[in-house]
């Protein structure tokens, strides 16, 4: 009798926990939701974004997950491949939504955040979207439940010439990738160098996506004697085109837009080798970062998804963590506008739990410094880091204030327009 | 003066890889009449098999080369046997179907096997020199002087051995070569091995100077496939001189005029080739 | 002439039926779409079709015309013309361009009318790309308006922002081709498109102005086209290069052919059976791609009259193995 | 009727045809026969528009047709049948004649999108003319086969049917017997002269000489491209140059 009793206890309580599981009540899942590029030409672009979401994620169910209104909530990724195709970002968005019920959706690609800011504010169907994309062109679409992740790849354009001003380099040539992006970088940074009193000397847009070989673009600009080149797409061919232009003979320095990697392209392209990159001002390597979580983080990131880290991997990770902060402001992890609208209330991050904490939010967009890396001599140098959101210099001084320092860094005032806080 | 011999010197090198690219699929076209679409992604394979010899298996730069030449033959009869032979009483429509569902194939095997990430051989031939002034890299004289010697290869063996010649027999007449015994489905075999290796040898020569990714068949599959058309199904002058030309032309557009546009011009002059001269200009009265 | 039996009557009127109750029933957003997407690429195949199987001539330039639609109607539509407007008058564009295109491509055949059109195919691409002022370069157009609202007599107003109306409008554009196409198959003068497909010389001789009918064919296949795109443009709401690309062209050609060439019901359900399947492999990630290839080589291979042809083969066997029953 | 005026056909230094003139008169049965090679089948493709002429012209009646296109000869009232038994074989009979009968009709692509008056009309119209031809060549009752059910005899008759039904002033035979046994051959030729009673002029390519003979009113002989004669069948057996051409008196065959 009394060995009945006993199964019976264990029953009930086998009995309970199953049922806790089932309506959740004892740990739900909050899906985030991917959609991108996963097979095709920007295969390893999409992959580094998802991956940084991923980590994050594992990281924050890890540490316990996030807790709204008392209730326990892990975060679960879920991710479809889009291939850039807008046709199918969208089926991606609305199966995301309407079969897993993600409320926050990730996509990196403009071609395909567009269409998808036509759907994301829809009554009944309407879902967080958090666009990885550095275009201002984003900021011009009128919508109140995205946020961009990265900074505006303008503020790049300008810290990038700053410091190749500085150096004394005057004579730019530009063998940039083709494309939206390439297009618009090539667009800004001509329109910068001019106003600033450079000279542009050669301009052989190649196809990074698609081209293999680039001695013709490169010939054709290394004939007009440029002090340095303005290259970039993906990392990889970034670095061909960096051997390409050493072996026609080409001894001065490399800008890289802010796409290419200079840590990945040292790592993977020359493998750890500095020597023929020599001169390269580009966005700043990961691991030289200030934040404190950093090194761990690339460690982290390098063994687990056996690829090298990058910035993209970086900020996703950072962007899912202040969401995930927001939600448990807002109390809602089912409430687009009222997760988007709490982000404000989680910032500053800070550097001892994401590698690149985010300071604020404007409008849409997250705000996170410009950092900027320069190689010279074969030597990774000092980094920059440019606050670009700042009015006046007081604003700047009492954003400073809260960020980490560190000997190797210097931070800078760099107002962008269009961006600047009141 | 130079700047145009720089980018005449680049531009035959692409046309080198070219010629052979499109030489290997003119036999296919003009032979077995089958529009191997996957072509330029068997040449892609090529380039990660030669990456898995001498990257993963840590194999010299020659004997990978022969290696290489050797699976991708053994590939492209593997595929002749498979993929088109059972659709060989088929409207061609079929077989450009189920070449696209090939390359699909093959660039997603590249890409679960691989990864979407770039990768490097190293090159075997690093050293430059100077010429004319202009600059020029062993390893880019070699893949020139490793084409041509493939061409010429490949012209003995059509023109001085049997199996040479009953394979032009059966691109001339395909009917009359059965009527004569000849095994034709040894002849596709052997033709599409032909092919599959020569694209293999393509990527294995470019393979040290350039970077492999899953998706660069495509763009010299479909070039190849233009190459071809344009110098007239199954003629093998016509797809050297047609890769050639292309080459030079792709290297002084990219070079002066607009890399945006400079394939607008290659396509453009094929859409006024082929009106003026519906049949390419190597090509048989009426295909 | 060419009558139905009454139960293939009765089994179509079912399914326009189901057609035109679908919203009540969908499950949700994610499969509405789904279904709007087909009925939109069912509108392009379909006439696809009428070129590439009716008439024989494989035109792979059917993304680009799509293209010419939806870059017409985006850039017509922002600069403030109505949709009802910017529409017909896209499509008209495209068959212009298509008469221009075909009367020079025409004279080439087989092989060579395939890669002369798919050579047009990707320099319209590379324009969409590239012509920034006009298309907006790589970026795209984005921001297209919805169709413009209309006022219909006994309804109201009624206004394509959800996913009912916008499936009502792609709904009517795919019924009215398939009628239209209807009409012009199953008559003397769609024969003439059979006649060339089957025998051009023979045509030639019967007293077939076989050119101007392929350039019939042609650009009424561009001018449906390009009203899918059209309708693409303003229901996605955003275009790109991707749009006119010839990876579209290819997607449409594989709908065709799996679907079942040379049948009106073939293209229809090609571009509905085939992006459902690719839906329902999502669960393999990675390895979606590499089965899809190798399905599509499999089922061209054994299904080579695609699932049309399946279907009939079934019901042959099925008519046979009934008449076996009886006789014993 | 039709006449043909120094007609030359040169396939690069090859001369196919050499400088062969001729007159059809109305309502004969008018034969080309010359052996293999002769250049026949290349003087029909020039009568009838698939080859262009080197030199020389076609004229029917007053009316050029050489450099024409091949349907607006047909529109001159020439039809034409192939050596090689051609059909549009994916087709059912009565299609194949209704697409033959198109060009007389006013049915275009409007037309039919619109289903006008003039369409139903018209549609009607060919059904009509083609079941009217299918019985005169002998199949109205295989109207809904299609073409690889038929024999070959029927699809001999289907393909001069083609040729008949738009009603022609004149229809040009390439070997409308050929591959057929005796039996066969005979109930072709009876059908010929069922057309000749028509009032249709015909011109014909033939092998089998004892058909011509006894179905042709003249006849005109080509050896390697030339016209070595021209007749009436008498004649014709009786010609020195015809009898060196066929190996010696085997024109009797």
């Amino acid at each position: 009798m009394k060995k009945m009793k006993q199964v019976a206890l264990r029953l009930l309580l086998v009995l309970s926990a199953l049922s806790m599981v089932c309506t959740g009540a004892w740990a739900a899942e909050a899906v985030i939701g991917f959609t991108g590029p996963l097979s095709g030409p920007g295969a390893g672009y999409g992959r580094d974004n998802l991956n940084g979401l991923k980590m994050a994620a594992d990281d924050i169910n890890k540490a316990g997950g996030i807790t709204v209104k008392g209730k326990k909530y892990t975060l679960k990724i879920e991710s479809y491949d889009d291939m850039i195709d807008p046709t199918a970002a969208v089926n991606n968005a609305r199966r995301l939504r309407s079969r897993s019920g993600a409320r926050v959706i990730y996509n990196p690609v403009f071609n395909t955040i567009a269409p998808l800011m036509q759907i994301n504010e829809q009554r009944g169907s309407d879902f967080l979207l958090m666009a990885y994309s550095s275009t201002p062109k984003i900021e011009a679409i009128k919508n109140d439940t995205t946020v961009s992740i990265p900074p505006p790849f303008t503020a790049y354009v300008q810290a990038f010439s700053d410091i190749a001003w500085e150096k004394g380099w005057r004579k730019a040539a530009m063998v940039v990738t083709l494309g939206a992006y390439g297009d618009e970088w090539r667009e800004a940074f001509k329109h910068y160098w001019t106003k600033k009193g450079g000279e542009i000397v050669a301009d052989k847009p190649a196809n990074y996506y698609t081209d293999t070989d680039f001695s013709a673009q490169l010939s054709a600009a290394l004939a007009a004697n440029p002090e340095f080149l303005l290259i970039g797409g993906p990392s990889e061919p970034t670095g061909l085109v960096i051997e390409q232009a050493r072996n026609l003979g080409f001894k001065g320095g490399f800008m890289l837009v802010d796409q290419a990697k200079m840590d990945y392209i040292a790592d993977v392209v020359f493998k750890g080798d500095l020597s023929t990159m020599k001169d390269v001002i580009g966005i700043v390597r990961v691991l030289n970062l200030p934040s404190q979580v950093i090194a761990d983080f690339t460690k982290r990131y390098e063994e687990t998804y056996k690829v090298h880290v990058t910035f993209e991997a970086a900020l996703n990770y950072s962007s899912l963590f202040a969401v995930a902060k927001a939600m448990e402001a807002a109390g809602t992890v089912s409430d687009p506008k009222a997760i988007k609208a709490a982000i404000s209330k989680v910032l500053p991050q800070s550097g001892d739990t994401v590698p690149t904490p985010y300071q604020g939010i404007l409008f849409q967009k997250l705000l996170v410094e410009g950092s900027v890396g320069v190689i010279a001599d074969g030597k990774y140098q000092k980094n920059y880091q440019y606050i670009w959101w700042a009015k006046d210099e007081n604003a700047f001084n009492k954003i400073k204030e809260k960020m980490v320092t560190s000997p190797n860094v210097e931070i800078r005032w760099m107002p962008v327009e269009g961006y600047l806080q009141q | 003066m130079e700047l145009f011999l720089q980018q005449v010197f680049n531009g035959i090198m692409f046309g080198s890889t070219y010629a052979i690219v499109a030489l290997g699929l003119t036999l296919v076209m003009g032979i077995l009449n089958i529009p191997n679409f996957a072509h330029g992604h068997l040449y892609m394979l090529g380039g990660y098999i030669t990456f898995f010899f001498i990257g993963t298996l840590g194999l010299g730069f020659w004997p990978s080369l022969v290696l290489t030449l050797i699976v991708l033959g053994l590939l492209g009869v593997l595929m002749e046997r498979i993929v088109y032979r059972p659709l060989t009483d088929q409207p061609h429509i079929n077989a450009f179907i189920a070449a696209i569902g090939a390359l699909i194939f093959l660039e997603s095997l590249a890409l679960v096997v691989w990864g979407p990430q770039g990768l490097r051989i190293p090159n075997p031939y690093p050293q430059n020199f100077e010429l004319l002034g202009i600059t020029i890299g062993l390893q880019r004289l070699l893949v020139i002087i490793g084409a041509i010697t493939l061409i010429f290869g490949l012209h003995v063996f059509m023109k001085h051995t049997i199996l040479g010649t009953t394979i032009e027999a059966v691109a001339q007449n395909r009917e009359g070569a059965m009527l004569n015994g000849i095994n034709v489905n040894r002849v596709s075999a052997v033709t599409f091995a032909i092919s599959s290796a020569t694209a293999a040898v393509a990527a294995s020569f470019l393979s040290p100077i350039f970077m492999l990714s899953p998706s660069m068949g495509a763009i010299l599959g479909m070039k190849a496939f233009i190459i071809v058309i344009l110098g007239g199904m199954g003629s093998i002058p016509g797809a050297i001189l047609g890769g050639y030309i292309l080459g030079v032309i792709e290297a002084l557009g990219g070079g002066y005029i607009s890399a945006a546009y400079k394939d607008v011009f290659a396509f453009g002059a094929l859409i006024i080739i082929l009106t003026v001269k519906p049949t390419g200009i190597f090509g048989k009265k009426e295909a | 002439m060419i009558t139905k039996p009454i139960h293939t009557r009765l089994m179509y009127l079912a399914l326009f039926i189901a057609a035109l109750l679908l919203p009540l029933y969908v499950p949700d957003d994610y499969i509405f779409q789904i279904v709007i997407m087909s009925v939109l690429y069912a509108i392009a195949t379909s006439a696809m079709n009428l070129i590439i199987g009716f008439t024989g001539q494989a035109s792979l330039a059917h993304g680009a015309f799509f293209g010419i639609g939806a870059y017409g109607v985006a850039i017509l539509t922002k600069a403030g013309i109505s949709f009802w407007v910017a529409l017909p008058v896209s499509a008209l564009i495209a068959a212009l361009v298509g008469v221009l295109v075909g009367i020079p491509a025409l004279r080439t055949r087989g092989h060579y009318f395939a890669i002369v059109t798919l050579c047009f195919g990707v320099i319209m691409w590379i324009l969409a790309g590239n012509w920034i002022e006009l298309t907006g370069g790589h970026n795209g157009i984005f921001g297209i308006p919805q169709p413009t609202p209309v006022r219909l007599p006994w309804l109201g107003e009624i206004e394509f922002f959800s996913q009912t109306a916008q499936y009502y409008l792609a709904l009517g554009f795919l019924l009215l081709t398939l009628f239209g196409l209807h009409r012009l198959i199953f008559s003397v003068f769609g024969l003439t498109f059979m006649a060339i497909r089957n025998n051009e010389p023979l045509a030639d001789a019967v007293g077939i102005n076989t050119f101007t009918t392929k350039l019939i064919a042609f650009v009424s296949a561009n001018f449906i086209a390009a009203l899918a795109g059209g309708l693409y443009a303003s229901m996605i709401g955003a275009v790109s290069p991707s749009a006119a690309s010839h990876m579209l062209t290819f997607n449409f050609l594989i709908f065709v052919i799996l679907g079942g060439i040379a049948t009106l019901s073939g293209a229809v359900i090609g571009a509905f059976a085939i992006p459902i399947i690719m839906e329902f492999l999502q669960f393999l990630g990675d390895y979606r791609m590499l089965f899809f290839g190798a399905l599509l080589v499999v089922v061209i291979i054994f299904f080579p009259q695609g699932l049309v042809g399946g279907l009939r083969r079934l019901n042959q066997r099925i008519a046979v193995w009934r008449q076996n029953k009886v006789s014993e | 009727m039709l006449s043909v005026k120094s007609l030359t056909k040169q396939f690069g230094g090859l001369t196919a045809v050499r400088d062969v003139s001729f007159d059809i008169r109305p309502g004969e049965v008018f034969a080309v026969i010359g052996p293999n090679g002769a250049g026949k089948s290349t003087l029909f493709n020039m009568m009838t528009g698939t080859l262009k002429p080197t030199w020389g012209k076609v004229f029917i009646g007053e009316d050029e047709i050489s450099g024409r296109r091949p349907y607006q000869i047909v529109a001159r009232g020439v039809a034409r049948i192939f050596q090689t038994t051609s059909l549009f074989d994916q087709l059912r009979v009565i299609d194949n004649m209704m697409i033959a009968y198109k060009w007389r009709t006013g049915l275009g692509f409007w037309n039919t999108l619109l289903h006008t008056p003039g369409w139903k009309k018209y549609q009607a119209e060919a059904f009509m003319n083609a079941m009217e031809t299918l019985a005169f060549v002998g199949l109205a009752e295989k109207s809904e086969q299609l073409i690889p059910t038929l024999s070959q005899e029927e699809q001999k008759r289907l393909a001069i049917g083609i040729a008949l039904v738009s009603k022609p002033k004149i229809v040009l035979l390439d070997e409308p017997t050929g591959g057929l046994i005796q039996e066969e051959t005979d109930r072709i030729t009876r059908l010929i002269e069922k057309i000749r009673e028509q009032g249709i002029t015909v011109c014909l390519i033939e092998h089998k000489m004892q058909m011509i003979m006894g179905l042709a009113n003249r006849i005109a002989v080509l050896n390697y491209g030339e016209k070595i004669a021209e007749g009436t069948p008498d004649e014709i057996k009786n010609n020195q140059a015809v009898i060196e051409a066929y190996l010696g008196g085997e024109i009797h065959a």
